[in-house]
């Protein structure tokens, strides 16, 4: 039983074999000699049958009409035009039709097959999921680098004139400041952050300043809106004294770094 | 912004291939919760599939390790096969079910080119009984019943599914191999066929066969059904 | 086959941001796996870098709706920032992890600029005890025990993770916005944050502020630890 399969397996059918044999002799298949391609047919079918090879009916049936071709090819001239009058269609035709048919077909399963191989080897690309920091409807609070930035820049600028002053004992504390600050704040209802170091006279207290406004912050007593990049930063009251920062703040940390993260890169 | 490079910044960020449909929709949703997207609020059918059409050309332009590919309708962007090495490596191999069989492509192949088609269609093409591959064929969900032939007895015809593309990477019915050619060939019906020649009809083999192995054949290739 | 293309495949296709190493380890396991991936076994990881870095290029010069970015050494593509209205659209608006909080990034940029730091001089600058919020970051994987100080006690010195540049998108500290001074602000050794200035030191809040809410405030940093 095991040769069967191997057979049934090469050849699919009848015209899997007659296609096969016609492949053999090298011919096209219009131009095939249909007696002899009969001969080799049955030939092989009884090679089949010696062999105790099961033989599939369409097989059998096949041989059946390559005989009836074969048979009516053998007749003398006259008749077997009179026979192809007779009937619709000529058996010979209708074989190599189907034969040709069938190979076309034959074709396009092995094209199939090539896709199927290839998809194997294809990957669709499964991006990161990518996640999006919240949308920045006007321009954000002021970031944290923002802030260094700016406190950087003033830094600088005193660091010029205060020089000697440096040495002295700081007499401002961060405490001191965040009072200066919170009744500026009260005052003008609308401070920017350079006006915060107009009157600093040393380094340490451009540092208390700027600590203390830190604080603030945190404390959500004051915000802090840039609304412009590198602009001047708005100092202003907390509009509402918790919720409202807790809001703002959750837009600021890095809009401007990327736009989109993705998850890995997020902190869960 | 040009419409293609808001469409490959959509494929490249989507978790699955999209269709033109939902393409449009996001389009839509985007122009409603963003001032910037407002311009493609209402983008055409036919000027998307376009940009995608382009969009598809300028990376086979690129030939670079990926390409845009559209399969049954819908875009993703997708690994040129060279690279399957590495990429099996790192995700690890692609879940596949097996391959299919030759009797089977050739099946679907006649199938997918004739659709809507009967079984006895197929068998007279094919030249064989059919049974077990059509069962394969539909539990694997890549054929399926679409009508029923308005012949005697009004057979079930048979239709590929939208997982056959996918399953090939087809695009569409018309990205099929030389689609034209092989859907002009008619087939005879297979009523005409039992009139004529009894060597080339269908009619289930015990009829035919005055052989002396129709019990094995039965047993290996089932009498088609009568439906 | 090019290693550049090679390595873009697998970053097209990746899952998470590789780095070199990571991408070298790959190339190895596909070698072992594949005779087409052999002759990329073993690439050392300069050339790698340098292929990466033209392929970087390359895509910069495409200028499409996407790029190939590194952050924190890793590598990955990822869109353009403008297209993010319809990336928003796409994914939904998803909600992201919850925020840092304004001490905890205070806190952050100190330990950023500053590291190594111990704790208590972090607790100078910042002028509050940042237990709560250490552990936070901490916790997040922001920041990271480095070593210890040599000074009395040898308290732990903290400096900020990979994730740190990941998270705001920094290819190294070096990419941090340039804040020279705050780098040079002089921090007090902790012995004598004690007996220094009050408004710089760890004592309880109430004792700072004469702000309205305290409650608040000791909601938010528990006094410090007597330790």
């Amino acid at each position: 039983m095991p040769e069967y399969k191997v057979q049934f397996e090469v050849f699919e059918g009848p015209l899997d074999l007659l296609l096969y044999l016609i492949k053999k002799e090298e011919v096209d298949i219009y131009e095939v000699n249909l007696t002899e391609l009969a001969t080799k047919f049955i030939e092989y079918i009884e090679v089949m049958r010696l062999l105790d090879l099961e033989i599939a009916g369409e097989f059998l049936v096949m041989a059946s009409t390559l005989m009836y071709i074969k048979s009516r090819e053998l007749l003398p001239r006259d008749q077997q035009v009179a026979v192809e009058e007779e009937e619709e269609e000529d058996p010979r035709w209708e074989l190599i039709r189907q034969l040709v048919e069938y190979k076309k077909f034959k074709d396009a399963a092995v094209s199939l097959q090539t896709r199927e191989i290839e998809q194997e080897n294809i990957f669709p690309r499964l991006p990161i999921k990518p996640e999006l920091a919240a949308p920045v409807p006007v321009k954000p609070d002021v970031s944290l680098f923002d802030l260094i930035n700016a406190v950087n820049a003033v830094l600088k600028r005193v660091s010029k004139r205060d020089d000697m002053r440096e040495i002295f004992e700081d007499k401002w504390t961060v405490s001191e400041k965040i009072e200066v600050l919170v009744k500026l704040v009260n005052e003008r209802s609308n401070l920017k952050f350079s006006d915060l170091f107009v009157t600093v006279t040393s380094r340490s207290e451009v540092v208390c300043t700027f600590l203390a406004l830190l604080e603030l912050i945190r404390l959500k007593q004051l915000v802090c809106i840039q609304s412009e990049d590198f602009g001047d930063i708005n100092i202003t009251k907390a509009p509402e004294p918790t919720a409202a920062l807790v809001e703002a703040s959750s837009s600021t940390t890095s809009s401007e770094h990327s736009a989109i993260h993705n998850p890995q890169s997020a902190i869960s | 912004m040009e419409l293609k490079f808001i469409l490959e910044a959509i494929l490249f960020s989507a978790q699955k291939p999209m269709s033109p449909k939902e393409l449009r929709d996001l389009l839509g949703e985007a122009a409603e919760q963003s001032e910037e997207a407002k311009p493609f609020k209402k983008v055409k059918e036919e000027p998307l599939v376009a940009a995608l059409e382009e969009l598809q050309k300028d990376h086979e332009t690129a030939a670079r390790s990926y390409r845009l590919s559209c399969v049954a309708g819908a875009w993703q962007f997708t690994s040129q096969p060279e690279f399957a090495p590495w990429i099996t490596a790192l995700v690890g191999l692609k879940v596949r079910p097996p391959r299919l069989s030759q009797p089977a492509l050739e099946t679907l192949a006649i199938i997918a080119y004739r659709q809507p088609i009967t079984r006895a269609e197929v068998e007279q093409v094919r030249g064989v009984t059919i049974d077990g591959v059509m069962q394969t064929l539909q539990e694997r969900g890549l054929v399926e019943q679409v009508g029923r032939a308005e012949v005697i007895g009004r057979p079930m015809t048979y239709g590929t599914t939208a997982l056959f593309l996918e399953y090939f990477g087809l695009r569409s019915l018309e990205g099929l191999p030389a689609a034209e050619e092989l859907r002009r060939i008619p087939v005879t019906k297979p009523e005409s066929l039992l009139t004529a020649d009894a060597g080339l009809a269908t009619a289930p083999p015990e009829q035919q066969l005055p052989l002396a192995d129709v019990e094995k054949l039965t047993e290996q290739t089932p009498p088609p059904n009568p439906a």
